[in-house]
Parts: structure tokens; sequence; C-alpha cells
């Protein structure tokens, strides 16, 4: 198989993944979009890993698992309270950093 | 061979239709459906790479914790939105980027690993094995291991303090 | 003693720390600790002049110095002169090292010779009266204890630059003079004036000292080291070039117009009487401006090879003194207030010393110096007492004095004493100095510069008759009591008096006492000076001159002849006389034109670039990157026209200037941009890398 | 005492200030007064393990490195973790020590609003860190990092405790010096590149002193460093970042920024530009040494204009800089140590003077010259206190100021052989002239606040004097002041040694 398939889907993931990121103004779909590009990341890994013959680069993927875990539980955390503050999840309303 | 490339495409193309759709979704939850699509077709290509214990992970956590947590948040956090409010007054320019970055991507993946073959044999299968990954995990990488395990607990209280009401 | 000279300056530096940490508790409020120092000063300094007598004696085989000393004094049987300043007496140096750059060392230390000697006795001396007449004139002041802590630094400060054995060191006692200037010429500094004064003293001698910077630098390269001795004798034997001697003098010669107070930057000098009266005496006399001479004297050899003085043609210093005789001399007649009028004479006998030093009179002018300490100090305590007690605080003649000598005697007569020292009435101490001077240019050639003496001469008599008829003869014009000032203000005039008096006799050249010009003139890495023989006619004339002035101006005055109110009449005379009393219009010149344009115009225009122009660069590279990506993004936007409509309307409501778009505060804006300039520079990589 | 030096000493001194951070972290908001202990506590100890460096430093050989540390760091990239000082390193190392202390104790109870001297002190404890690291690092790598990592606590120190205007001061003080910074990166990533072998060890890239690279690589990559640090310094005209910075500032901010973070810039050049680079040095010289005195005659114009206290003292640091990078400029032995020693002195006055304005403000609300006056007859202590730092700052022999400007003037009339010497000596002259209008500009601040009786507004105010914590956080800086201007080979002595050897370096690669 060509390295390059899984690399040209993982790239494909990732820019879907950017695009929602940019795109998207609720709160919970931007972290999807987030975890999008996070697996993009992964199969881009795991398809190294295979490539190299070294297990290193699925150790990575599997950090890259639980701490993608662990973003969603603050992310969503922090999305909450901006819908409670806001009464929405909405981002283009969450804009106190404006100079 | 052919039989891996087969499944691989199908399932590439599943999760590439899956991925747009997450992305433009009117639906919260089909979002989050879809998402799920893309997570489990991501578990289905690891292990066509012979990488088990990673799809295994992907699926149980991705799919059994990640997905149920985005649930959850879509239930607390229903808000009475328009569909066209999903979407934020710059979706065109972030178009134009997001196709932008993924042209010069494809051009430097196809430039860098253009004639690149991954052989999927006995050996490879060896390295993604259960026993051999955690071997890997707790004897190179125990450090890291720890620290992670250290980040997932404070990220763990911190979740709990950001979202509790005071 | 001469190797322990450092003690002289670092007892007023203790005494200055000691003053500011404990005065306030002390009984007299520190002024005792002040009297004190540099009365150990000047003790340490006679002790340390009779042993440079002592030296030079005993080089020229007359061991008996002290003896020798007493007969110069009391103007005995001395002068068996002919044999002396053949013999080198090289000075006596001490020092360690300061700083080290490039691995070179630099050091900080004491150059002892007879110059030094006497400005030492002269600093210490006039300090110390100041000292003790301040006990009473200063007495009640709200800032006593602080007084006394910046007389005794400017006293320590001074004494730093006479010893400096290197020009960074001359350097650091001349600022730190400058400073102390500053500070006690503001020392009423709740008044604005006095604050301008302040500010204008330390400005002006700055200006000077730019000129005093760059001269030692350049010297400092032409002769590889910042030593004073070496490069005299550098500069005698020729090892340094001509041109770098003629740059260095030049500069050098900055630094002295701005301290000395000589033409064009003398506006400071009037204005600093703003100061108190003991101030203005120790200034004027002691420290200070006499340090601008004290440069010219100590560096002489570089002057005298710079300005090619053994020429006998006009040179920048000579010129620059005579020119700051006549308008000093010029301005005095002019003013009302009695220190302004001394403040004029002081920057027009300072031009004495400088136009004496550009005619090659080295001795006459260091002895001119020397003489002029102590009746300029004398006079200008006369006018302090005159105020104290005489006139109610006030200095002006016209509107407040008239009449004192009947209420004080003690300083009328001692006031006349240095008066007629400073017109150079035989046998007073101003007589010998000036005359030798006069008696110099006229030797070595410089007619004109003799002919302008001598119109200063006379000018100085006349106004300084003047100033006494108004201070203390006619009727009391004033409102207050007057009586004599107490003891403390009439002995230190006393004393004064009485070196006003003898202390022209130390170089009577008439009577052939030489004893000036042995102990003091340097004989090591020094030019050989031409030195006058006493001729009758010369001074005779000059003595005649001086008469002149006074008789004119006793008649004026004192018998109300000649063209009396002749401003009023004649519009000639009305305008020289506004000429005169808006003195040249330097003053406007300055603080309109040149400090009123930096301060103004020029500071607001670089200010207004700073702003609009390199800011506004910055804004607008950050603005009219945010224009570009809106442009972009309104093309790329299908509602192009909708968008440009809103975008214009949006963006004028935002040209609050930079970062005002970029700044949106919208976190997925900052990752558009981000995610783009990543694209585009990666594509850039790969194009440019293929 | 072996640990001490054999790079552990160092590595205290840097990393203290960092456990100090995590203890305040660990304290809870409200116990204030445990916070500022261990606050003051971490400083004072990190100032006493740079004692130890001084006591135990080598005086006779203060060109060479001491102190020494070489570990492997991130060998990917070949960086290694290798710290050590030397002559030009040691003073300003304990410069950012004890102005650090002075900070903690002179914000101990007025922080500015809002008051969080948590977070406060432990942004303090993250830049010294920053500072110590920047001063000690000998790898390109390491000393990027640290110099960045100065950065963000300087960012919200202004952000968040600022000035009105504070949130555009913070934020064009961060892109302009990322800016600088990206690029600096960049030269430092074509050095590793481009010479042989790749490292990025500033000693190795000294001493091969851009063997092997083209004259016109060369100047390039001195132009990325040049940006990089002449933004930090700042040079005309690169300046306008510092006096919006310097205004909005907390008190305390200024006092680090003046005091220590310009000086990251010129440290940056003798440190790096200088010796790695000598031929592109030289080649750029003669603009350095413009752009100099264009900011020492035009920030001296701009603070006369200055209705502002804080933004005239900001101005006056474009003007003193000036100074430094002249004497940077010249490449001579005499110019640099001018300039190390102008760094120093131009940390402790131009610091003194922005707690100066800091205390007034404080004690008037406000800092426009206009309405202040009198402040000798209010609170004399501070006037004079004000009065002798302005007498310092414009230079007056006797006390630190003059030891980093005349010689940096007297330097300029003969740089390094090779340079144009006319036109140098033009800068000298108007170097010169920049120093009447320092005393103009300092003057006439120290008129218009301190003479004169208090205006109507404030005749009633009651305006108390210098207070206990100002003084235990001032005297030592006024002391140092003192001394290094009355005794000036304190520092020459031991800067002098490892300037001379930057000198040489220079001069010889040139030579050769």
């Amino acid at each position: 198989m060509a390295l390059n398939q899984f690399l040209i889907l993982s790239a494909f993931l990732f820019c879907t993944g950017v695009y929602g990121v940019l795109a998207r103004r609720n709160g919970v779909l931007v972290l999807m979009s987030v975890e999008l590009m996070l697996n993009a990341v992964n199969i881009n890994l795991v398809a190294f890993s295979a490539f190299v013959r070294d297990v290193g680069g699925q150790i990575f993927a599997l950090f890259v698992i639980t701490i993608a875990a662990a973003e969603v539980g603050v992310g969503l955390a922090i999305v909450l309270l901006i819908y409670r503050n806001l009464d929405s999840p909405d981002l283009d309303r969450v804009d106190q950093l404006k100079g | 061979m052919i039989a891996q490339n087969i499944a691989f495409w199908i399932i590439a193309v599943v999760m590439a239709a899956a991925a747009v759709r997450v992305v433009t979704s009117r639906n919260l939850v089909h979002a989050a459906l879809f998402l799920i699509t893309v997570l489990i077709g991501a578990s289905a290509q690891f292990i066509i790479l012979l990488a088990e214990f990673v799809g295994v992970t992907q699926f149980f956590l991705y799919v059994g914790a990640v997905a149920v947590l985005f649930l959850f948040g879509i239930i607390v956090t229903r808000a009475p939105m328009q569909p066209a409010d999903y979407d934020n007054d710059q979706r065109w320019p972030a178009l134009a980027v997001s196709l932008l970055l993924l042209g010069v991507l494809v051009a430097l993946l196809i430039d860098a690993f253009g004639h690149q073959e991954i052989e999927l044999s006995d050996d490879l299968l060896a390295i993604g094995r259960s026993d051999a990954v955690g071997n890997s995990l707790f004897r190179t990488f125990v450090v890291p291991f720890e620290v992670v395990s250290m980040l997932l607990l404070a990220a763990l209280i911190g979740a709990v303090a950001i979202a509790r009401r005071d | 003693m001469l190797r322990n000279a450092w003690l002289i300056p670092l007892l007023p530096a203790l005494s200055f720390v000691a003053i500011l940490l404990v005065g306030k508790r002390l009984p007299r409020r520190g002024a005792e600790l002040g009297v004190g120092a540099v009365g150990a000063s000047f003790v340490l300094a006679c002790v340390a002049a009779w042993q440079w007598i002592d030296r030079v004696e005993g080089a020229t085989g007359k061991s008996e110095g002290l003896r020798a000393f007493g007969k110069g004094v009391l103007g005995g049987e001395g002068g068996e002169g002919g044999e002396h300043a053949e013999v080198a007496v090289a000075p006596v140096t001490r020092g360690f090292t300061w700083w080290q750059n490039g691995n070179v060392e630099f050091n900080v230390g004491i150059a002892i010779d007879g110059l030094t000697v006497m400005m030492l006795f002269v600093v210490t001396l006039v300090s110390f009266l100041v000292h003790v007449y301040s006990t009473s004139y200063m007495e009640g002041d709200r800032r006593f204890t602080h007084f006394y802590a910046l007389l005794s630094l400017f006293t320590a400060s001074m004494l730093l630059l006479v010893v400096a054995d290197n020009t960074i060191q001359l350097l650091v006692g001349w600022e730190l003079v400058g400073l102390c200037s500053f500070v006690l010429i503001g020392h009423w500094w709740e008044e604005k004036p006095n604050a301008d004064a302040a500010v204008k003293a330390f400005l002006t001698t700055r200006v000077g000292d730019v000129g005093l910077m760059i001269g030692i630098i350049v010297l400092f390269f032409a002769a590889g080291t910042f030593d004073i001795q070496a490069i005299n004798a550098q500069a005698v034997e020729g090892e340094i070039g001509h041109t770098l001697l003629v740059v260095a003098s030049a500069c050098l010669l900055g630094g002295i117009i701005g301290k000395s107070g000589q033409f064009p930057l003398h506006t400071w000098l009037p204005d600093a009487m703003a100061g108190p009266t003991p101030v203005s005496a120790l200034i004027h006399a002691a420290t200070m401006v006499v340090a601008g001479v004290y440069l010219g004297a100590r560096l002489y050899p570089v002057f005298f090879e710079g300005f090619s003085i053994d020429g006998g043609t006009i040179n920048v210093m000579a010129l620059i003194g005579g020119t700051t005789i006549i308008i000093g001399a010029a301005l005095a007649f002019v003013q009302n207030d009695i220190k302004k009028v001394l403040a004029y004479s002081t920057i027009s006998q300072l031009g004495y010393m400088v136009m004496g030093l550009g005619v090659g009179a080295w001795v006459a002018a260091v002895f001119h110096l020397f003489t002029h300490a102590f009746f300029k100090a004398l006079l200008f305590l006369g006018a302090g007492s005159v105020s104290h007690s005489g006139s109610h605080h006030s200095f002006d003649m016209k509107a407040d004095m008239g009449g004192l000598r009947k209420f004080m005697p003690v300083t009328f007569w001692t006031f006349m004493i240095g008066s007629l020292a400073l017109a150079g009435i035989i046998p007073f101490a101003g007589f010998w100095s000036k005359d030798e001077i006069l008696a110099t240019a006229g030797q070595n050639e410089f007619t004109f510069f003799l002919v302008v003496g001598l119109v200063g001469a006379f000018m100085t008599a006349a106004y300084m008759t003047r100033c006494v008829y108004l201070t203390f003869f006619g009727e009391y014009r004033g409102h207050g009591e007057p009586h004599e000032s107490p003891r403390a203000i009439t002995v230190p005039l006393i004393v004064l008096a009485g070196f006003s008096v003898l202390a022209g006799l130390v170089n009577a050249s008439a009577l052939e006492i030489e004893k000036f010009k042995e102990w003091v003139e340097p004989t090591v890495a020094f030019p050989a000076l031409e030195h006058p023989e006493f001729e009758l006619a010369g001074a005779a004339l000059a003595l005649a001159v001086a008469l002149l002035g006074i008789l004119v101006s006793y008649a004026y005055w004192f018998r109300n002849l000649g063209p009396h109110g002749i401003t009023a009449r004649n519009p000639l005379a009305r305008a020289g006389y506004t000429f005169l009393e808006n003195k040249y219009y330097l003053d406007a010149l300055y603080e309109n034109v040149i400090v009123g344009s930096i301060k103004g115009a020029i500071a607001r225009a670089s200010y207004w670039t700073n702003q609009r122009v390199i800011d506004g660069a910055v804004n607008g590279v950050a603005t009219g990157a945010a224009q570009v990506g809106r442009f972009a993004y309104d093309v790329l936007d299908q509602k192009a026209v909708d968008g440009a409509v809103n975008g214009l309307a949006v963006s004028t409501g935002q040209t609050g200037g930079l970062l005002r778009y970029v700044q949106s505060g919208r976190v997925q804006r900052y990752a558009l941009m981000l995610f783009a300039s990543v694209a585009l520079l990666s594509l850039a990589l790969f194009v440019f890398s293929n | 005492m072996d640990w001490f030096d054999s790079g552990w000493g160092l590595t205290l001194a840097i990393f203290l200030p960092v456990a100090g951070m995590v203890v305040v972290l660990a304290i809870p908001k409200a116990q204030e007064q445990a916070i500022k202990i261990v606050a003051l506590l971490t400083t004072l100890a990190t100032l006493a393990a740079g004692v130890g460096l001084l006591v135990r430093f080598d005086y006779d050989d203060t060109g060479d490195l001491q102190f020494e540390a070489n570990k492997s760091w991130i060998d990917v990239i070949q960086s290694r973790y290798h710290i050590g000082i030397d002559g030009i390193a040691l003073p300003l190392l304990l410069l950012s020590m004890v102005v650090t202390v002075a900070c903690v104790i002179y914000s101990w109870d007025h922080f500015p609003a809002p008051h969080n001297p948590k977070g406060f002190l432990a942004l303090t404890l993250l830049l010294e860190t920053g500072m110590n690291g920047t001063f000690a690092a000998q790898d390109l790598i390491l000393f990027f990092i640290f110099f960045e990592l100065v950065l963000l606590p300087m960012f919200f120190m202004i952000g968040v405790w600022g000035g009105p205007n504070r949130v555009y001061a913070s934020i064009k003080f961060f892109l302009f010096t990322l800016f600088g910074s990206a690029l600096m990166l960049l030269s430092f990533l074509a050095l590793f590149f481009l010479t042989e072998p790749h490292t990025f060890d500033i000693p190795t890239l000294a001493e091969a002193a851009g063997e092997g690279l083209v004259g016109s690589t060369q100047n390039l990559i001195f132009l990325g460093l040049f940006l990089g640090f002449a933004i930090k310094v700042p040079m005309f005209p690169f300046h306008t970042w510092l006096p919006d910075a310097h205004t909005e500032a907390p008190t305390v901010g200024s006092v680090i920024l003046a005091a220590v973070l310009l000086k990251l810039g010129t440290y940056g050049f003798v440190r790096i530009a200088l010796p790695v680079l000598p031929q592109a040095a030289e080649d750029w010289a003669p603009w350095i040494g413009l752009l100099a005195v264009i900011g020492i005659i035009y920030g001296a114009l701009c603070c006369l204009a200055q209705r502002d206290m804080k933004r005239l003292i900001a101005f006056s640091s474009v003007a003193h800089m000036g100074f430094v990078m002249l004497g940077i400029a010249t490449l001579t032995d005499f110019g640099i140590n001018a300039a190390v020693f102008g760094m120093v002195a131009h940390g402790l006055i131009t610091g003194m003077l922005f707690f100066l304005a800091g205390s007034v403000q404080e004690r008037y609300n406000t800092r426009e010259l206009s309405r202040l006056g009198g402040l000798l007859v209010q609170a004399p202590r501070l006037g004079w206190i004000l009065g002798f730092c302005a007498m310092a700052s414009l230079g007056l022999p006797g006390l630190a100021g003059f030891w980093g400007e005349f010689p940096a003037i007297l330097s300029a009339y003969e740089p390094l052989e090779g340079l144009p010497v006319e036109t140098f000596r033009t800068f000298m002259v108007f170097a010169a002239i920049g120093t009447v209008l320092a005393a103009g500009y300092l003057l006439w601040m120290f008129q218009r606040v301190a003479f004169g009786e208090p205006k109507p507004e404030f005749e009633s105010a009651h305006i108390h004097d210098v207070h206990a914590p100002e003084w235990i956080a001032w005297t030592p800086l006024l002391l140092l002041i003192v001394a290094l201007g009355v005794y000036p080979n304190l520092l020459f002595k031991i800067t002098d040694g490892a300037v001379t050897g930057v000198a040489d370096g220079v001069a010889k690669a040139i030579g050769g």
C-alpha cells in the first residue's frame, strides 16, 4: 500500500477540521473540528509507525488520544461556562480580548 | 494487499464524506454522529495498518467516551438557534484557507513520499500487538506516560472546577 | 603634607556627608562641621604651601623658606633673584588605579605644584571665611543645614579639581562644581526666577563643557594619556601635531568660556546672583568661575602651542578675553543691583585673566586670579553685609541704599579697600596684578590688547566709583534701620581687606619682589616665558588711567557734573542705553531664539515625527495588512459589493489606528490569519526549495 | 563548594525564581503576606546565589567563561544546556537580581490595580528567570528561549496591571518584539545550517568568527540579528513601542523593562552579533553608529516635547541607549567597555527614575508635568532623590552615568581601524551635544516637578515623604550609583578582560 494514501486522507481530514475550526460559531462544533484534526494527526502517526517499523508512532498516537480526551473535557467545560455567561455557545460573542 | 486496499478506499471515502458533513451539518446531533463515523473509520484504518492496540483504544476511548461527552455537551448547551447561525461570517475565507492548506499539503506529500510503500507483513504485526506496545509504553515511555496521567487528572479537576456552578 | 594633599579636598567632602547625615541634630545645625572641616583644610593648605615654598627655595639654594616667605609677604628686602628658576622643581604626584579600559589603567591622583598650592590656599581661605560669614548671614534660613552641606561639597569639588593630576579627574571636579553652583544658586527655589537662574547656569556652562569634553578626548588621543604633566610635556616638546593642538585648545577654550563667564557665554553669571550672597562670593572669588582660568593655566602649554601665543599675533584666547573686559565693564554701568555690578565686574576681571593667558602673561594672569579672589570675595561679602544690616535684604542701590558709610563703618572701609584694589590703585593688590598683565601684553607686542586693558581699567575705576557712591554716599534712601553687621560678618571682611592690601606685594615687580613667580610658575613641562621688567612709564599710565576713571566718575556722581539725563534727550544715547540694558540682547537670543526653538518648535517637530511618521508607519503597516486581508476577503466573498459597503462602514467605525481591526478579540479571526500564514509560508518554502 | 563552581551555582541563580514562583502559585490567593514573604525570600536567595558567584568569580581571568555547565539537552538539533558567565555577563546578571529584589520590596504594600500580589509576584519571578537565563546562556537556542521567556510576563504585566491604554501598549510591545525575535531566530538557524560543524554553541561560533560564510550572507544574517536586538534596545527607528509600553506599564514593570530588558538587546550585540559575525559587524558599524547618534539627539528632542513625566523618562532611555550603541559601534575595547558600563549605569539610574515617577504618580495621581510642582516642599527627600537621579542620568561625573557616557564619546574619536574615522568623529560631536540636551530636559523636568510651590490643587493634599519600603528598595541602587561613579574600576575591572577578548577577536577577524 502506498504511504501517501494514508497521508493524503489525513491531510484531507485535517483541512476539513481547519475549516470547521475557522468557520463554525458553535463552541461544541469547533471542538468537534479540533477532534477531526487530532484524528488526522493520529492517522499520520500510525502510518509512519508502520512505514518506519517503529512502535514509537503508535505510542504517540496513544498519547494524543489521551490528551484529546482531556482536551474535550476541559473544552466542553469552557463552552459550558461561556454558555452560562452569555446564554449562547456562540464564539463570535466571545471577544473580551478586543482592544 | 488488494483486499486491504479496497477496504482502505471504501473507509476513506466514507470518512471524508462524514468529515465534510461534520463541518457542514446544520444539526448538532447529526454532526456528532458524523464525527463518530469518522472516528470509527480511523479506528478501522489503524487495524488495516496492523496497529490493533491503537485501533481498539481509539474505538473505546473516542467512540465510547468522547462521543458521549459531546452528546452531553450538546444537551446542556442546547441553545435556541437558527440553523444558519451555525457558521460565522468568515466561512468563505476559511474555505479558501483550508483548500489552500490542503493543496500545499498534498503537493508536499506527493513531492516527498510519492513512491514510498508500506509493507504490511508479520513483523509489522508484531510491533502493533498489545504486548509490544505495552512493553514500549511502560519501559521506554514510562515517564511521559506518568506525566500524561497527571495531565489527565489535572484536566479532570480543571474541568470540574471550570464547569462548577458557584 | 604635599604627598598627603588629598586630605585637603577629602575633609570638606566628608563634612558634606556628615552634615547631610547628622547636621540637623547638631546645636549649630551643621555649621560647626562645615567651618571646622574647611578650617582644617585651610590649615593643611597652609602647611602644604609652606612645604612647597621650602622645596622650591631648597632647590634654588635658599633653604630658609619660611623666612623668605615672611619677607616676601611683608615686602622686606627679599628678591635677591637671579639664580632661581633654572632648577627644575617637579610636582609632587601620587595616585592609584581608578579605572581601566582595554588593559590600560588610568590613575586618579594628585599632582601638587606651585599653581596647585596657590589655588589650595586661595580656595580654602575664601571658603573658610565664607563659611564663617554664613553662620551669621544665613542664620534662620529655612535650609541652613542644607546650605552648609552644599557649601562644603562646593569647596571639596573645587579642591578636587585643583589637585587633579589628570584631565578626567579635572572634568569630574569641574562638573561637580557646576552641580553645586546649580543647587546653591537655586537655594531659594520656591521662586521661579531663582530656579530658572540655576538651570541657566548649569546649562550654559554645560554648553561650554562639550568643548572641554571634546578637548580632553582630542588630547587623550594626541598624547595617549590623561595625565596633565605628560600632556604638557609632550605639548612643549612638540610631540603633538600642531593641528591637533589647535583643535584641542580651541575646544578647551570653549570650556573656559562657559565656566569663566567669557563672552558670549557670560550671561549666566549675573543671573547667578539669585543665590545667597556668600555663594556669590564663593562662586566669583574662589570656585566655579576661576576653574576656567585655572584650566587655562594648568594646560597652558597646550594653549601656548595651539594658539601660537609667542607669535605676537592676535589669537582667539586674547580676543575673547579682551572682548569680555569691555562688554562686562560696559554692562556694569547700567546696573542698579549692587551684586550685578560686582557680577559684571567679575566677568570683566576674568576677561583680564583670560586675555593675560592669551598674551603670554601666565604669571600675571594667575597672579591676578590670586589677588582678585581676595578683593572680589571682599566686595561680595561687603555687599552681603550691606543688604544684611543696611538695606533690608535688598540689593537695589538706587532704591534702598545710600549714605550707609555713617551706619556701617567697617563695611564701608573694607568695601572701599576692595574697590580700590579692583580699580587698580597703588598699593592695593589689584594694581600689581593688573599692571603686570598690561606690562606683559606691551612687552609681547600685543599693543591692541594693551589698549583694551587700559580702557578696561578706566571703566573699572569708573563704575566702581559709581557703585560706591550709590551705596555709601548721599542720603539714605532705604526704609530700614541700618546698623553695623555682627562680628561673624565683619571679621571675614577685615581679614579679606588685609589680604587685598598686602597680597599684591608678593609679586610687586616695582619693588623687585618676584616671589609669586618663583613659587608658582612651573619649571617642568612649561614653555619658556618672557617676564617683563618693571617699567615706570607703563605702570604710571595704568595708574593714571584708573585715577582718571575715578575722577570722571567722581565728577559725574559726587559733583553732579556732565551730561546728566542725556539718555532722555539724545536718541542715540538712549539707544545705546537700551542696548546695554538688554545686555546686548544675548539673553533674548539664547533664551527665546535658541532654547525656545529647541524646546518648542524643534522638539515638538521631533515628537510629531515620532508619533505621526514613525509610529504612523508602524500603525500603517498593521492597518495596511488588515486592509489587504479585508480586500482579499471581500473579493472572495460572493457578496462583494455588499461586503464592500459593510466593510466601509465597519472600517470607518474602526479607524482608531493600529490593531483595532486585527485586534477584533475574536479568536477565530486570529486562527484564520494563523492558518493562512502557515499555508502561505509552506507554499513559499515548497516553491523556493524546488 | 565544588558543586557551586561546576555550573550548579549558576543554574541555581537562574532557576531559583521559577521554584519560588511555583511555591507562590501554590499558596492560596488570600494569604498575601505569605506570598510576599516567599517571593521576597526567593529573590533574596537568588541574590545570595549571585553574590556567591561574585565572590567566587576569578577576577584574573574575566575573559573566560566561569561556572560553566555544558550538558546535553536537545540532541536532535544539537542544542546543549550550555551556561556560563564571563566579565560581561556577571555585572548584568547581578543587576537583574538587585533590581528584582528592589522591585519586590517596592511593591510590598502598593500593588497597582487590580491588586493581585500573587499573579504579580509570580510574573516578576518568572521574569527574573528569563533575564538571568539570557545573561548566562551560551547556546543560541537556550538564549532564544530565555529571551522569549521574558516577553510573556511583561506582556501580562502591562496588559493587566497597566494604565488606561494598556491593551494597545502591551500588544504593540508584544508584536514588535516578537517580530524582532522571529528574524533573530531565522538568523540563528541560518548560522546553524551555514556553518561547519552545525552548532548553536556561542563560544564555538565566536571562535570560528564567521569563517566560511560569504560576506553577503554574513551581512544578511547580521541584519536579522540586528533587527532582533535593535528592537529590544530600542534603537531609532524601532523605538516606538517603548514610550507606550513604559507609560502604560505599572511602576515595577517599567523599572524592570528599563533596567534589565533593554539590556538584553545590547547584551545580544556584545555577546552574539559582534563575536560571531565580525566582518558583517564592521560593514554595519557606521550605520549602527548613525542610528545611535540619531537616537541620542532625537530621543532628547522628543523628551523636551513631553508633558508626561514617565514618557519623558522613557524617551530619555532611547537617548541613553544611543550612547551604549555608539560605544558598541566603534568595535573597540574602549567603546564596548563603555557600553557595558553604560548598560549597568542606565539600569540603575533609569530604574530609579521610574521608581520615582511611580512614587510621584502614586502621591499626586498624575504625571502631568504642568500639574506638578513643589515636590521639594511637600516631600523634600523624594525631591532630592529625584534631583540626584536626574543628575546621575545627565551624566554628572562622579556618578555612574558618566562612565558609560564619556568613554563612549571618547571611543568614537578613534573607532576600530577600517571604520570611517571622520564619520565617527562627527558622531562624537553630536553625541557630546546630546549631553547638553540631556541636561536640558532632565533639569527642566526636575525644575517643573520639584522646584516652586505646590500647585493649588495639591496644596492641602497630604503628601507623605519616602516611606520604609521605598527606602529599603532604593538605598542599594543609590549607593551603587555613587559607588560606581566614584570608583568605576569596580566594574571596569570585571568587564575589561572579557571585553578586550571580544574586541581582539573582532579586530583579528577583520584584520585577517
